[in-house]
């Protein structure tokens, strides 16, 4: 005779997963995973001089780019700040090949002629990497008014620090985009420092999303440590540029876990490691992976599998990019115009 | 062949390649609804609408980045400075945006914009207003820059600028939009990067561009009645510069004078100099003597900004030099 | 036997006028009525070939710098755009002073060399006069910077078109102003146009004071046709800069009545001859004057007698400028450099 | 004497004039908190504390206008950028404002501040970080340019720039930061507007300035040993230009070569060819060459970028250019 056991009651998930997205929902987390590796491998290979320059890790922020990137469509456009490795790799541009821009290797994007600064993949409407703060948010209007010129359905999404909203390029660049109602997404990642400057040492307001209203534009305050709150955020974003054809302004709260570049120490004069410690408890690949244990739609086996795989994926773009060969020296005089003349 | 004024064949540059080339657009301050500060847009928000002529706010570093994204992705834009000396607030758009893109790219994305408006000093503007940056752009790898002399040339060269998959500074003379010419209707071509012998002459060259071809001109004009062929060489485009035209002139007449309305220190002309005495040194029977505005802030008062312009007789004294004739001077 | 006889009711003071102080309220008149004269004067000589370059006349705008720069002290600093002939009157540069300088002669302020968009005076801290759009912003700033490093209790004015308020150099200077506590007074003299753009064709909000809560700064929108409803609410503003040591940005709604400058029509392609018509309706001059009249602090004889003495004294600047001497040619030379060194 | 860093050098002298002179002060991106980015005002914030050290934020036009502003009314600002690349957001205030302000005024309104801040191209840091732009500042009448090579130099020449009452363009090598030399304690004072010889020659003259010192010196020996005596001059102040030094020199020397940082077209060097081609034409037994930076944006990758910059090797080729030993070469 057949005994009932009542079987464990199965977590009932909480409100917002769907599990039919359960893939979508791994993907994000592969994809944090493989930004927070590749930028741990960017710090070790510059430490052996392997990348020189400036190198800006994005450790800490990953929700936000691979949120936000997931909402858009192919043909959109996108301008980062020199802290946009972990976006060129949400985008979709190989590891391999962002790997070898930062070694400055001729399979890199930019031919390694870029470097960590100026990663571009124009068939995936990945147009930089820009290294003077401020001075991409007006690129970024400039690609929304194309969209709009040419009647396409394109939007043309912006990142940038909290640090570039004082700036003068910031403001007059929302104004014509609000202006000419632009199908334009302004996400300031607000990670809480310029270099080793605090947002409340250099903005008058605390608030940036306010800043806003000087252009009547449409914000939000997201939690940039939530990828799916990001996600629905940006969501939200991109109905309102496509279909309203009105631009937003998203203040993103998120934190940066390691030095402003790598010649700068995680905490120093300006933070405490207290605070480093303290913001790093709300790291954003734990609260996801969390999520998707507790809702059921991923096991810890599940996590080391996807950690695996993006390891050894991380792995292949360093021996790729060590083993890629220099440009050619006469590299150094090409690309300074183009080659010939569109036909006209 | 019809005649039109400097200020109309540009107009005219505009019309055409607008429509040619649904990508086209011109964006600036005052350009539509005002029809242009100095009237070169006249007529074109009429024939061509709001998203094609687009006035601005004053924020020359936004537009101009504007511009610059918008070429980024296929656009064609012709970015009106009202003068420029507003462009000081947009150099590192053209610097560090519009120059580098194509490199930092790995020759991936290109800014085919034209940013154009009017260089040099007018009338009695003050020192704010009355200034010539062509060397601060000619010296720029990823820029070309361009400086007509004349309706035709306007003309000529504004359509090859905008057909230019590079980004072109084009530095129109604000004193010259009223000056007529003949201008050739239509397709009419001038590449960039070729200067052209405006007045042939056998004892010396004179280099110039934009407004100061016109005073060299009357300058060779009053050396022919004194017996002194001058030859004068308009470089057109300053960057690439046509060394080879250049060269050739000097290494006919063996004497040369470069003159230029902006400032003496890094000038356009001091490049000029620097290619002449490198390439065709042993050809130079005397040194290169430069003609340049004085070496200050424009001053509003007209005496003193006469004194400060240069003009057909500061170019007359400086061939006179180079010919050793001081005494006529 | 006496008859009484009532006497006719003497019209009662509407609030705000305050009959002891008849004389400044006076005073104010006379000074916008010689702002007036001065202005049409200097548009006869415009024509007449005597004053060259841009000239950007002040008529209809005459209550904003009255009223404005009564409130402040002697050693207070001011910075305008390059429409500050009134300004300069009004802070007591003589007519005489700024005529010549208008015509380019040597006893102009600025010796001839400045001319009408650059007008200074260093020892009444007027401070120019500045053609740049904008660039003017970000000195005052500095001005006020100084003022708190020496902890005087100067403020620092600087006015501005609303057209200037859509550039870079307006968010940056007032962000620092608002941050840093400084005694500063944004005076935006919205005359709504900028040349020949309307406001709000070249921002994205009409009303430019809630500009200010991007900085959380202070801000009133004032009638700048009225000349004692500016100077309350400048006393309120330095009120704030001296004591609360916290800037204030002031929206003054006022109105040009000529073209923008000497070679643009009245009326034009921007705005029509009706708009304007109905505009002058509200002519500074005529608002006060027949206020003075209705509180019996003045009579119709009486303005008609500042009105002459005015005239007289615009007349005497004009033949004093007419008949000053040209710089002297070395002039060409002098004040690029600093001629002696600071003691040290 | 003691040895210091170029950088420790640089500090010192703020602190001393800070000292001095209560109205200066030092204003910029990480200037205070940060102790720099590039170090050089390490404690100063908690000796003068944060209304003397100022940190601001990014936004290079406003704080150098609050800079020029501030100096109007007599404070005497040192405004930092944290490198020259940026400043290009900067230009108007420093052209349009700061160089103007005493002509336009009539005399009446100097702007005595100081704009520093590391110049040139520095390791692997891109194109839109790594660029010099002494003449673009040296091209303005109204401004000082001063771009120091050594650690004795870059104190002297700053506590001079702080106390003079022009504005100054200080422009500082960010590859000399950490180089060493003796630097004189206290009241070391060096004139603006003085060249030195950092090496005397008699075969050839070397005009340099900031880091292609360095550099010019490490080709003279390489040169010794192949008995050819160069002469080293270090420009040290651009503008205005120590003309009689460099011109004494080539007289002596009759050859000359002009090494700089920046790009060719309308550099400083060419300005020093067209000085020395004018006032000692027949004094020259060959063409002055420049050494530049290639003519192209940066490049990323460290072999381009090395064969993109000055070396002391392309000094002496072009020295041996001059000597006509081109086969040695
Ligand atoms: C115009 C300009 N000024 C200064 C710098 C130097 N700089 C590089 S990053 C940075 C801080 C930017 O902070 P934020 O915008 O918050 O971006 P984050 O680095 O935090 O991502 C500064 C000052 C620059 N690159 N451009
Ligand atoms: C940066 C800059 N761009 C353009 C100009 C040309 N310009 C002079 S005045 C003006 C309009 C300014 O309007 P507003 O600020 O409203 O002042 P108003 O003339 O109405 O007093 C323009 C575009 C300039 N002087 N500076
Ligand atoms: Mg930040
Ligand atoms: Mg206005």
């Amino acid at each position: 005779m057949a005994t009932t056991v009542p079987t464990p009651a199965r977590p009932r998930p909480r409100g917002g997963l769907d599990p039919d997205r359960a893939d979508v929902y791994r993907d994000w987390l592969r994809q944090m995973l493989l930004i927070r590796h590749f930028e741990e491998k960017a710090g070790e290979a510059y430490s052996l001089g392997k990348i020189g320059g400036f190198c800006h890790l994005y450790i800490g922020q990953e929700a936000v780019a691979v949120g936000s990137l997931a909402a858009l469509n192919r043909d959109d456009y996108i301008t980062c700040s020199y802290r946009e490795h972990g976006h060129a790799l949400a985008r979709g541009i190989g590891a391999r090949t962002v790997m070898a821009e930062l070694f400055g290797k001729a399979p890199g994007g930019s031919k390694g002629k870029g470097g960590s600064m100026h990663l571009f993949d124009a068939s995936l409407g990945f147009l930089g990497g820009h290294g003077i703060v401020g001075a991409h948010i007006p690129l970024a209007t400039g690609m929304a008014f194309a969209a709009k010129y040419r009647k396409t359905s394109q939007v043309a999404v912006c990142y940038f620090g909290e640090a570039a909203v004082n700036n003068g390029a910031f403001h007059e660049a929302l104004n014509m985009a609000a202006l000419w109602k632009l199908p334009a997404i302004y996400i300031c990642e607000n990670n809480r420092y310029g270099m080793g400057t605090a947002l409340e040492r250099a903005s008058a307001i605390y608030d940036i999303s306010e800043r806003a209203y000087s252009y009547d534009m449409p914000n939000e305050v997201v939690d940039g440590q939530d990828v799916l709150i990001m996600h629905a955020a940006m969501e939200r974003a991109v109905e309102r540029a496509r279909t309203d054809k009105v631009p937003t302004l998203l203040e993103v709260r998120t934190y940066r876990f390691m030095g402003h570049s790598m010649s700068d120490p995680i905490h120093g004069h300006y933070r405490t490691k207290e605070e480093v410690e303290d913001q790093r408890k709300r790291d954003p690949i734990a609260v996801w992976s969390q999520r998707l244990i507790a809702e059921g739609l991923l096991d810890e086996a599940g996590v080391k599998a996807l950690d695996k795989e993006v390891i050894r994926e991380v792995e292949d773009a360093y021996q790729f990019a060590e083993q890629a060969p220099e440009p050619e020296p006469d590299e150094l005089y090409r690309d300074v115009y183009a080659e010939e003349k569109r036909e006209t | 062949m019809p005649t039109l004024t400097y200020r109309d064949a540009l107009n005219q540059a505009l019309r055409e390649e607008m429509q040619r080339d649904p990508d086209v657009f011109l964006m600036g301050e005052e350009v539509g609804v005002y029809q242009g500060a100095y009237k070169v847009s006249r007529g074109l928000l009429d024939e061509f609408g709001p998203m094609r002529v687009v006035d601005t706010p004053i924020t020359e570093l936004g537009f101009a980045g504007v511009g610059v994204g918008a070429a980024m992705v296929g656009l064609r834009p012709v970015i009106e400075f009202m003068t420029w000396n507003f462009a000081l607030l947009a150099m590192d758009q053209l610097v560090n945006s519009a120059a580098k893109m194509r490199y930092m790219s790995g020759g991936q994305v290109g800014v085919p914009a034209v940013f154009r408006g009017p260089g040099g000093a007018a009338l009695q503007l003050g020192a704010q207003h009355s200034q010539a940056f062509e060397s601060y752009y000619a010296h720029i790898p990823g820029l070309i820059v361009v400086a007509p002399a004349t309706p035709a040339d306007a003309k000529g060269l504004l359509k090859s600028a905008i057909r230019d998959d590079n980004p072109v500074v084009f530095i129109e003379g604000e004193m010259l939009y009223n000056t007529k010419g003949e201008v050739p209707e239509g397709e009419h071509m001038i590449p960039l990067g070729q200067a052209e012998i405006k007045r042939s002459g056998s004892d010396v060259t004179v280099i110039c561009h934009s407004k100061t071809v016109t005073l060299a001109l009357k300058a060779a004009e009053q050396l022919a009645g004194e017996g002194v062929e001058a030859e004068v060489v308009d470089l057109r485009t300053i960057r690439p510069m046509d060394t080879d035209t250049v060269l050739e002139s000097v290494v006919r007449t063996h004497r040369c004078v470069v003159a230029e309305e902006g400032w003496p220190f890094a000038g356009v002309g001091a490049q000029v100099v620097d290619t002449i005495q490198r390439e065709v040194f042993d050809e130079l029977d005397a040194p290169v003597i430069r003609v340049t505005g004085a070496d200050v802030p424009m001053p509003y008062n007209k005496f003193l900004e006469r004194a400060a312009k240069v003009d057909p007789g500061k170019i007359v004294a400086a061939v006179n030099q180079v010919l050793y004739r001081e005494d006529e001077a």
